[in-house]
């Protein structure tokens, strides 16, 4: 899974582009059917939809029509999707990854919040001997501005352009977008890898994508307190010939709930935001105080590069 | 959600561990009557969801009846932590010959299950994992084939534990992986497990974290549910079903998004204020949540000051400007706000506000600075 | 190894799996009291381990009591291709208005399990299997994970199964999934799985094939366990721990190792001889194992002559030889035995043999046309 | 697993030779020690042996001590064994190759008989997501003749040459091996695949390793009735450049016991002796219908060739 990277021909975005095939899993539930038409709004190609049972039903969106399928097997054969958005409540969140890896979808963005952790381990296992990619769980999703948007992120305040953006948060993801689109500075992909424990693609793979990606310049990290994910992409950034501008949240937030011996063990005293950002800093990353400082750093960056 | 040691205990006995023969009590004649039954010297341990019962004086050795009662009525009641002792334990007094460590967890980075066995166990595990991390033998379970006989024998042997542990420690193990598979634990450990006088292996102490996200398919589990929370305030919000942590500052924080809230907390920090509590209302934010939010920040008496920080993306500003106005109309607010509304309708978020007793900032380090002066001038 | 379906029944039903109301018994008088107890319509089937009970006569509805009584009168004690009927099962007839085939068995070639679900389920699904194969939905299971949820509906929905039973049936095939897991079965099936008038989903029949190999990690079965063979010599063979499979001709062969014996069985029949069995006395030939092979051939009256033929590997040849010295020894033998031995110590051993009743061979081809030669001339 | 090919540097055998590094695992059990010797005798090299709570023991024999560890990874780390034989109960078996697989070992031989078929599944599928290779269970090993034997074949019947075997059975296998040795043709390597359901390598697998060695002129394959491996193997047959002898032992036996209908769907009428004859013959395998036919027919093959 992590060494699986899916390149367009011309290389301009990662990951998804306007000839994505999208599928929506749990497409006629309330958040399902909300976000296939602000997707179909933004121009995403959302060829079909998924829920058991309601298989023939037509989700009908201005000059757009939705077909709705019981299985992503049928799907998939019916429509030739590639991608699949996830929006099934968490007790089957699972089990709507594993049929979509099943039925050879390619990509995975899965919004739903709340998987079990031992479920996702399960996933995680399995997708990583499989080619494709996964975003998420627990995440917004990820957006090519202006030509495709896949998840929760309300798509107005992004804009084209040749920032690759990667963070763990929403909201604060989108305060970051903000400042660079009031700022001039346009995105080439936008992802938010999502907050949960385990997740399928982590801060590295998303930076190598953006390293490979022809039309990203420059990239924002933004990280938060626990886990070492930031760690990680610090050691790649080092190797790394675009410039990375960072932002941790977190500074002042106190220690986390302490989850026994065995988490103390494990974990040790990594994590804190301090940590994060020396780090990132020794890699030669420029970290961000404020949000708004930001576009700065970036224009910094690439004038210096 | 944590459970208490009987709990744990409990379950760790249907999965054929041995335990220590005993059970829980909530005043001291009960304690007395078990410790009669038990016959032998008994431990009393309070039952609390927190760390360092011992040091506080919360687990005793009775050598009779009498004084196990005696010590249960100074535990029962007693203050851990800001945390009531309800319920002690009562069971043998393991014959304690040596104390091992098992536990297992999720080890984030790995994306794996961990299990860690130690020689060394019992209260000072924590001081070993840091003075002396090749103490304690590790490795990880593939979720593709669980936990396997060979690791077992790995663990024992690379822990160095002695011949008749090496071979007794299987049955352990394969319970406290198959408790922690089944109850979704992301914690499960045996601490200490006693090698007693007479050879045998008992669990003495036991512990177990379950994963909140699957507590829907272990409805078993909700008779244990209880507070969890040593803080009054976040245990009622907690009740509220709000993320709510409390800190030690004067300014009430409320945003939406846990990133986007911690950020706040920083610019604030910054700004020389100084955070209440960190207040995550998610996604949508109705006028019942922001009622409830701001409600919620007030139970802290040293609240000056509330900033709400918002960034309107499916939820938009217009809409959460009506809810902050219809929740102000109807509670008695003696303290400023500071709403900073961006994103998705915010200006038109911005223009409902006027007027009204709320101060409305552009950004958020704005925002930050005009609670802080505002807070600072009261 | 098989179990009776009234067992079967037993296992799926503390798996929550509905089964129609019922219980087995071993007289006509118990059948009576069941039917009356039931106190509506009841099937009585004969439990015999083996297939086509309903065409040889041993599943009848009694629609009283009485009815059942005497249908149970003439199938206990029926034989059923050479198995006594011992054993009744009296339950409720089902209200059947659809019957469907559920099913996992071990995929050999794509080396996992196979699950199978037909709309066209009952007596004739293996004619389904053959006439129209698409009508029979089937999907693996990975090892890895288990068989999932989206199988599930996968497998209902490619079936055609109407809409009720399609929601329906995930409780079956998640306790027989997990029924084939926990009990190591080779073959787990409900068929039919009967969709009532009122349009309830049971399993009207089950089957369940437990893997030998793993019988050792269920000492509950044990209990299961009685003769498997409708051949009493391959029954008493399969006591001893012989494998054993009788034929139809004149000439015992013994050997060891599987493919070398039915090799042999194939030279024989190539030379004009009718082999009267397979038995494959494995690795290490000892002369208790020599006695027992040679006694339990010639429980076949049939048996005009008898083909010994090793190849010493590991097997030392003369150590055959004498284990079969001393079996003849002790043993009255009439027939004729024709003994080849090659390999590790293979002229030791023929030396051994020089002057007993034994026809020493060379080759395989050669001891196959002495055996020939010797049975016809008797 | 099953695109595992391990080559030496001359490619003079497959899987195994003269450098092969052999762990015995059971080393102290009646069998395990029995052929430990064995193999000591006929020269294979083996460097260490594991039994659980016998660490530190030794197996002396001769002037060679083979050292007993209680873990492979220890046994691992200590000799560098890169080649491992099972000889524990089958209860272990599946416990065994997975720590072996875990501690790196690179070739798995299984001669235990009697391991679940729910076991080796797991393994399996463990086995196919890594590099090395697994031959059985149930199985009697393999042989570079006067190089190195794993597993409890009788040594002396081998001879160093030219002809690479693969056999599902054990006492057939020699039958064949001993007419070959007797007539003068000598053996690349022999394997024994094993006769249970889930095998580590079939026949294909060993084909494809035969096809790739240089020291290989032509192949015997030994097979019997059921599953459909000789068939698959008729197939890759087909796309071969070096000669194919068969043999199909049981075309006199009487069809197996049949397992239930869920038995008939799956295999159908496959796995008699004559379909795979017929198979083998259509794929341009000369078939011999007794094994003492075996050496006449390599014989006209390796002329034609």
């Amino acid at each position: 899974m992590s060494g699986g990277i899916w390149r367009n021909e011309n290389s301009m975005s990662i990951l998804i582009n306007k000839q994505t095939k999208l599928l929506v899993q749990g497409v006629t539930g309330r958040e399902g059917e909300f976000h296939t038409r602000a997707m179909l709004d933004y121009g995403t190609n959302v060829v079909a939809g998924v829920t058991p049972g309601k298989g023939g039903q037509l989700i009908e969106h201005g000059d757009e029509t939705v077909p709705v399928f019981n299985t992503v097997k049928e799907a998939v054969e019916m429509t030739g999707a590639d991608t699949t958005v996830i929006f099934v409540p968490p007790p089957f969140g699972a089990d709507a990854i594993f049929e979509a890896v099943d039925a050879g979808i390619n990509g995975i963005v899965c919004i739903t919040e709340g998987i079990p952790i031992q479920d996702m381990m399960k996933c995680y296992r399995f997708l990583r001997e499989q080619d494709g990619w996964m975003i998420g769980p627990n995440c917004p999703g990820l957006i090519t501005p202006g030509e495709c948007k896949i998840g929760i992120m309300p798509g107005d305040i992004f804009s084209p352009g040749e920032i690759g953006i990667v963070s763990r948060s929403g909201t604060l993801t989108y305060e970051i977008v903000d400042e660079l689109t009031r700022a001039g500075l346009g995105q080439s992909t936008c992802v938010g890898i999502g907050g949960d424990p385990i997740i399928g693609s982590s801060f590295v793979d998303c930076l190598q994508w953006f390293e490979a990606d022809a039309a990203t310049r420059a990239v924002v990290l933004s990280g938060e307190i626990g886990g070492n994910d930031e760690e990680k992409a610090a050691e790649f950034i080092q190797t790394m010939s675009k410039p990375v501008v960072g932002f941790i949240a977190g500074k002042t937030a106190p220690p986390g709930k302490r989850m026994g011996h065995a988490g103390a063990i494990v974990s040790g005293s990594a994590g804190t935001a301090q940590a994060k950002i020396e780090a990132l800093q020794d890699a030669g990353a420029h970290v961000a105080e404020l949000p708004n400082q930001v576009p700065d750093l970036i224009r910094q960056a690439l004038s210096r590069n | 959600m944590k459970i208490h040691e009987y709990q744990a205990k409990e379950i760790f006995a249907k999965y054929g561990v041995p335990i220590p023969p005993g059970r829980v009590a909530r005043t001291p004649e009960e304690v007395k009557t078990i410790a009669q039954e038990v016959g032998k010297p008994v431990v009393v341990k309070a039952q609390v969801h927190v760390g360092g019962r011992g040091k506080a004086g919360g687990i005793k050795v009775g050598n009779t009846p009498e004084e196990a009662r005696s010590h249960a009525e100074k535990i029962l009641g007693m203050d851990i932590k800001g945390l009531i002792v309800h319920e002690v334990l009562v069971e043998e007094a393991a014959d304690i010959k040596e104390e091992y460590y098992l536990g297992i967890t999720t080890d984030r980075a790995a994306r794996r299950n961990i299990v860690m066995v130690s020689a060394a166990g019992g209260i000072d595990i924590e001081e070993v994992a840091a003075t002396d991390p090749e103490k304690i033998a590790r490795l990880h379970i593939d979720p593709a084939i669980g936990l396997q006989d060979f690791q077992i024998r790995q663990l024992a042997f690379e822990a160095r534990l002695p011949a008749a542990a090496v071979r007794g420690i299987g049955p352990f193990l394969k319970a406290l992986s198959k408790v922690y598979a089944d109850y979704d634990c992301s914690l499960a450990e045996i601490n200490p497990l006693v090698l007693t006088g007479a050879g045998t292996l008992i669990a003495a102490d036991a512990k177990i974290n379950i994963d909140d996200n699957a507590l829907f398919r272990h409805p078993d589990l909700a008779q244990y549910q209880e507070a969890q929370e040593d803080d009054p305030i976040e245990a009622e919000a907690h009740k509220r079903g709000l993320t709510y942590v409390r800190l030690d500052g004067d300014i009430g924080i409320i945003g939406n998004g846990a990133g986007l809230v911690m950020t706040t907390l920083d610019v604030v920090q910054r700004e020389g204020g100084r955070p209440a509590n960190f207040l995550d209302i998610g996604g949508g934010a109705k006028a019942e949540v922001v009622t409830k939010a701001i409600d919620t920040v007030l139970l802290d008496k040293n609240v000056k000051g509330i900033f709400f920080n918002i960034f309107g993306g499916i939820t938009r500003g217009d809409e959460v400007a009506k809810g902050m106005l219809e929740a102000i109309g109807t509670m008695d607010i003696t303290v400023p706000i500071v709403v900073r509304l961006t994103g998705t309708r915010a200006a038109e978020g911005l223009q409902l506000l006027e007027g009204s007793a709320l101060t409305p900032a552009a950004t958020m380090q704005e925002g930050a600075q005009k609670i802080v002066s505002l807070v600072n001038a009261a």
